[in-house]
């Protein structure tokens, strides 16, 4: 066991009211989610604008947020190592995470899903759970871990990031690429030749995480959540960033 | 016959006119020796001879090929004209009897068995026949310069060209390469050009003197004008002064 | 082609090249603290001090047997176990100095070893000290004689720094990621300017080193 | 840590495996091609040592990740579909074939003038003295810096990671990834690659001297 | 007054034994020729002197230090013997000029001014005082030599010691070394030991001449005894008839 004593000992919640800053771990490269604006250098999307609400909910009007980019492989390394207070980085809350951090109630309700090349003979997830079938995935991502469940005979690559994944489906370096609905729905926007197929096959409910032993804090983040999704904001945000996703139905996800 | 003739032929390294306007014949079974000061082309004349390096301009023949002709296959020059360097040049990576091997399996396709006879021959000329399993750099100066020429005269080339082949001795070594050489000069009919100080070997083998001094060919006398009289020109007296003794 | 044109937009580029920018200044200031500590590494690796020598060779052989990744975790990750917490650039400029020290150190070793013992053994006999010796006659004559060696060392650490996307260090191949998200369509063309923009880099530096080369007496 | 290894030793040895399957492959290849790219280079003929020395500055100054990247993304959209494991290592041959042409051209620049000289003194042609003469010394004074970049080939394999090449840096991340014990499980990767690269370097540097 | 004392001195590489049992005594001022085959401990024996080499095992007192303590600083020696290599060991990233003042300025700290004329002066005697600017590259191997006496005079040292200095250079050059040499010992009471194939100048200048052979002191005879009536070993006399006249 690596764990930082002095990181485990300090009270993120009192720190933070102190300092009156929450330091979120966040996507720079995920659209919709978390991507850096390169006009603007600054970070936008859902889970952002989240962050930026929950930390005036907690903190009030003065309250800041600090972001720090983080991929699948580095969030929970700097949220260990205290670098970072919490995360809010498109993470699917699992049993097997569970163990090693925290998380709140969910604050998105994603589904896995598959992205074709349209005209594709596969429909649906059972259509790849073969010998020879190649599903694309994103490391780190928990979407190719339900794979090797569900379709365990499907051989998973996965890649750095979904850019990548795209071009490889696009290289036909597999049938299919899974990961959750939000983004693929994205992707096949900008993609016209591709199209989302068989709708979810699994529940992903993204969780904000943060350190074990900081039960204050998350009970704190949990509270303001729902203070958010009472208000409207929740609601708001959603709109705001899902509402002109083609194919995504956002009005399911109101809360 | 004529083994080796330079007409008019100049030499550059870029700018710098390192061989100027060389006249010279020299035939065959001729035993010849070069001197001259240091930078005075010696050796920019001997390697013009096999086409190790190229001349500018004039004609050069050896063994009856055209060295200015682009179209001469120097190949078949080196064949028949042997070379012994300084600095030896075996090859490092052969032993001693591979050094002398190579190059007729290779090049003169030699039987296998008739190769290996002549090689030991060879060996036993130069007084190393116990060696041949040696690699060059178990052997000291004296004895890579004999395996060295052992190696060219494997070759069987009709003529044979040393360029100072004794001055990385120690001193104690030199005569056992110069009576391999002098042996050679008087129990074959090969061809002989010499860059050498020493003038012993010189005195006692060469059918001629040439003295070379800034590119030029200043002097070129048979021996005895050479020693018993004196060099015609000054520059030749001096060096020979300055060099007696060492 | 519309992917490059739209790719190629001035926006993209201008980011592309705050992100070469990036890579340009994490890239000159490890190049100067793994210069400074590979040199002091290398001299104690050569001098063959009891005891200090042979750790440095050990741990200096340890750092070179590993890929670069996993420097960059350990820098980035393991150190806050021993209670430094380097920002993202300085633990990026940390992680380059050590893999990069560790290199330069075996070229400056290798380096002195190329210079003729005659040079040593001259200003010995001169009076001068061991250290004298190597400070004001060896050494300067191993510097000109590792540039190369160095050189393309510096040129692999440019490239290097490319693998620093892994803990989102914010430089050009970072940027080009960046730019890609916003559109899957662009990933070629920003591979194709990545290429460009690295070889330029590099070989300047190169074309730089063959210039010194010739211009250092 | 001993958990880790206990219940991915499987994933991890045959990270292990592919890691040295594409390095052993690389290195041959690499060894074939920075040979001819050498050779290239040190020719007679001007437009030759062009074409040689634009194919070793290429592919010196352009990061591996590219290369490897462009050849699992770009050559299958327009070529052949190739497996990660294959992009990888064709990317990670060339790569490594620039450095090699350049320590080759290196180890024939260090064999002595003489040698060549006194080969073609000796009546072999210039293509003979390099087969049976200069070529085999030279390997003999690279073999230290052809193990360093062998090493250096080991250690860059990991570039397998980033176009799922299955390597042992791939099966890391996945595992860092899954169990999120991220630093214990760098530290039995980087011990692995260690259990590669530490002889390697240790035999070269006992070459290195037994040969000076 | 002595100035180097050997008393059964043993050297060692590694299990070869190179000096063996070495008892030598140079007084003050004299000159003092030492010869022997390649490889009979010449370099190995003049090297300890100045504490390039370690000794194993004897006493070697060198202007008053004791080279077999290790608390001795070698430093102390090297200032007063100075050494003359057979390949120059000139500093090739320095000018000629910095050659000479380079270490009495951070030896002996002696002053920039009085430094650089001391220099000037020791390039005007060996004859190169239109060459301060050069670097040693662009020296010939004689004019190298002449730079590197000079160097080791700067130190204005009390003893010089010589390993083969003219062996690597060409015929013509050797002469110019050698009447520096030779003006040295002829105009200064300094102490020389000169390792040399040169029997000319060992003739005209040696006090003393020292044969070796096989890591063992064979013959110390005065000049006139060893050249006029003869080595008294065989050895001696063998080496003698072979290295005369080169
Ligand atoms: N490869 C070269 N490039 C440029 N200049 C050269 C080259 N080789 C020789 N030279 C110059 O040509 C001149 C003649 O050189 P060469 O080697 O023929 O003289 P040498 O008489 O053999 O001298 P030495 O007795 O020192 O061997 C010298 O001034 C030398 O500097
Ligand atoms: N560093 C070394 N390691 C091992 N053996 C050595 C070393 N230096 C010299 N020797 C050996 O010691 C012996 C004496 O060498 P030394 O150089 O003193 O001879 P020398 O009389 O100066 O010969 P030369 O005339 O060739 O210079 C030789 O057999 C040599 O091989
Ligand atoms: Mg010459
Ligand atoms: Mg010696």
């Amino acid at each position: 066991g690596c764990s930082n004593q002095s990181v485990a000992k300090r009270d993120v919640l009192s720190a933070d009211m102190k300092s009156k800053q929450i330091t979120w771990g966040v996507k720079s490269d995920t659209r919709l989610f978390g991507l850096e604006n390169i006009r603007t250098g600054k970070l936008e999307g859902f889970e952002i604008d989240l962050a930026k609400a929950m930390t005036k909910e907690i903190l009030g009007k003065d309250g800041k947020c600090v972001f720090v980019p983080v991929t699948s492989g580095t969030r929970v390394p700097l949220l260990k190592n205290g670098n970072i207070d919490a995360i809010m980085a498109t993470m699917t809350i699992t049993p097997d995470r569970a163990k090693q951090v925290d998380f709140t109630h969910s604050y998105f309700d994603a589904g896995q899903s598959l992205l074709v090349k349209k005209g594709s003979p596969i429909k649906n997830i059972q259509d790849l759970n073969h010998k020879g079938a190649v599903i694309l995935g994103v490391s780190g991502s928990n979407s190719v871990k339900n794979v090797a469940k569900i379709a365990p005979k499907a051989r998973v690559l996965q890649l750095s990031d979904y850019a990548q994944a795209m071009t490889a489906l696009k290289s036909k370096q597999g049938q299919a690429l899974t990961t959750d609905n939000g983004i693929l729905y994205g992707m096949a926007s900008e993609n016209p030749g591709y199209e989302v197929v068989g709708g979810n096959f699994t529940k992903e409910p993204y969780g904000i995480a943060v350190n074990k032993n900081q039960q204050r804090f998350r009970n704190k983040l949990n509270w303001a959540l729902a203070r958010l999704e009472k208000n409207g904001t929740y609601n708001r945000l959603l709109l705001k960033w899902f509402g002109n996703v083609k194919g995504f139905n956002y009005q399911e996800m109101k809360r | 016959m004529s083994m080796i003739e330079f007409h008019n032929v100049q030499k550059y390294y870029g700018k710098f006119h390192a061989l100027k306007d060389i006249n010279l014949t020299i035939d065959a079974g001729e035993t010849v020796v070069l001197i001259g000061p240091s930078g005075s082309g010696k050796s920019s004349l001997i390697r013009t001879i096999n086409g190790l390096d190229p001349i500018r301009d004039g004609q050069l023949i050896v063994n009856g090929f055209d060295l200015a002709d682009k179209k001469t296959n120097v190949n078949l020059i080196r064949k028949d004209v042997g070379m012994v360097f300084q600095h030896f040049n075996l090859y490092n990576n052969k032993t001693v009897l591979e050094n002398i091997m190579l190059a007729p399996r290779i090049v003169l396709k030699r039987p296998e068995e008739e190769n290996r006879e002549l090689a030991m021959q060879l060996l036993k000329k130069v007084g190393l026949e116990n060696q041949a399993e040696k690699m060059p750099a178990q052997l000291s100066g004296g004895q890579k310069q004999r395996i060295a020429i052992a190696r060219s005269l494997a070759m069987k080339p009709k003529c044979l060209l040393f360029d100072e082949p004794t001055s990385a001795l120690d001193p104690e070594m030199i005569d056992d390469v110069l009576d391999v050489m002098k042996d050679i000069a008087e129990n074959s009919n090969m061809t002989m050009l010499v860059v050498t100080h020493e003038m012993g070997f010189a005195r006692a083998v060469a059918d001629r003197v040439i003295f070379m001094a800034d590119g030029r060919i200043l002097e070129d006398d048979s021996t005895a004008k050479f020693f018993d009289d004196q060099p015609s020109t000054q520059r030749a007296r001096d060096f020979m002064s300055k060099i007696s003794g060492h | 082609m519309q992917n490059f044109i739209d790719a190629y937009s001035w926006v993209n580029v201008r980011f592309l090249l705050q992100g070469l920018w990036i890579t340009i200044e994490i890239s000159v200031a490890s190049i100067i603290c793994s210069f400074i500590i590979g040199t002091l590494l290398g001299i104690i690796r050569y001098e063959k001090i009891h005891y200090v020598s042979a750790i440095v060779g050990f741990i200096i052989d340890l750092i070179r047997n590993l890929p670069l990744l996993l420097i960059i975790f350990f820098t980035y990750f393991g150190l806050p176990n021993i209670g430094i917490k380097p920002e993202i650039i300085p633990a990026a400029i940390m992680a380059l100095t050590i893999f990069e020290s560790a290199m330069v150190a075996e070229i400056v070793r290798s380096g002195i070893l190329s210079i003729d013992y005659g040079q040593t053994e001259g200003a010995l006999a001169n009076g001068l000290t061991k250290w004298q010796a190597l400070r004001l006659i060896v050494l300067p004559q191993a510097i000109k004689n590792m540039l190369p060696a160095l050189v393309s060392q510096f040129i692999s650490l440019v490239k290097d720094t490319s693998l620093a996307t892994i803990i989102v260090l914010p430089e050009l191949m970072y940027h080009a990621q960046i730019i890609y998200g916003q559109n899957t369509n662009y990933i070629i063309p920003m591979f194709v300017a990545l290429a460009v923009m690295y070889f330029i880099v590099c070989y300047s530096l190169s074309l730089l080193a063959r210039y010194l080369d010739h211009h250092m007496a | 840590m001993l958990e880790i290894i206990s219940s991915q030793w499987p994933s991890l040895l045959s990270g292990l495996w592919n890691t040295i399957l594409c390095s052993v492959i690389a290195l041959i290849g690499s060894l074939i091609i920075g040979t001819f790219f050498a050779l290239l280079e040190i020719s007679k003929y001007k437009v030759i040592r062009i074409i040689g020395s634009v194919y070793v500055e290429v592919f010196r100054n352009i990061p591996l990740l590219v290369i490897a990247m462009a050849f699992f993304l770009i050559v299958p959209m327009y070529f052949t579909k190739i497996s990660g494991f294959t992009a990888g290592t064709i990317g990670l041959t060339l790569y490594t074939s620039a450095f090699i042409a350049e320590t080759v051209r290196a180890g024939i620049n260090s064999v002595e003038a003489g040698q060549l000289e006194g080969a073609l003194a000796n009546g072999l042609t210039t293509g003979q003295a390099m087969r049976y003469i200069i070529l085999p010394q030279a390997f003999k004074v690279i073999i230290p810096p052809l193990g360093n970049q062998f090493i250096n080939l080991v250690k860059n394999s990991s570039v397998l990671a980033f176009v799922a090449g299955f390597d042992l840096m791939y099966e890391g991340n996945m595992i860092a990834n899954d169990t999120l014990q991220t630093i214990p499980t760098y530290f039995i990767v980087g011990i692995m690659y260690l259990i590669i690269t530490l002889p390697l370097s240790y035999y070269m540097r006992h070459l290195e001297k037994k040969l000076a």
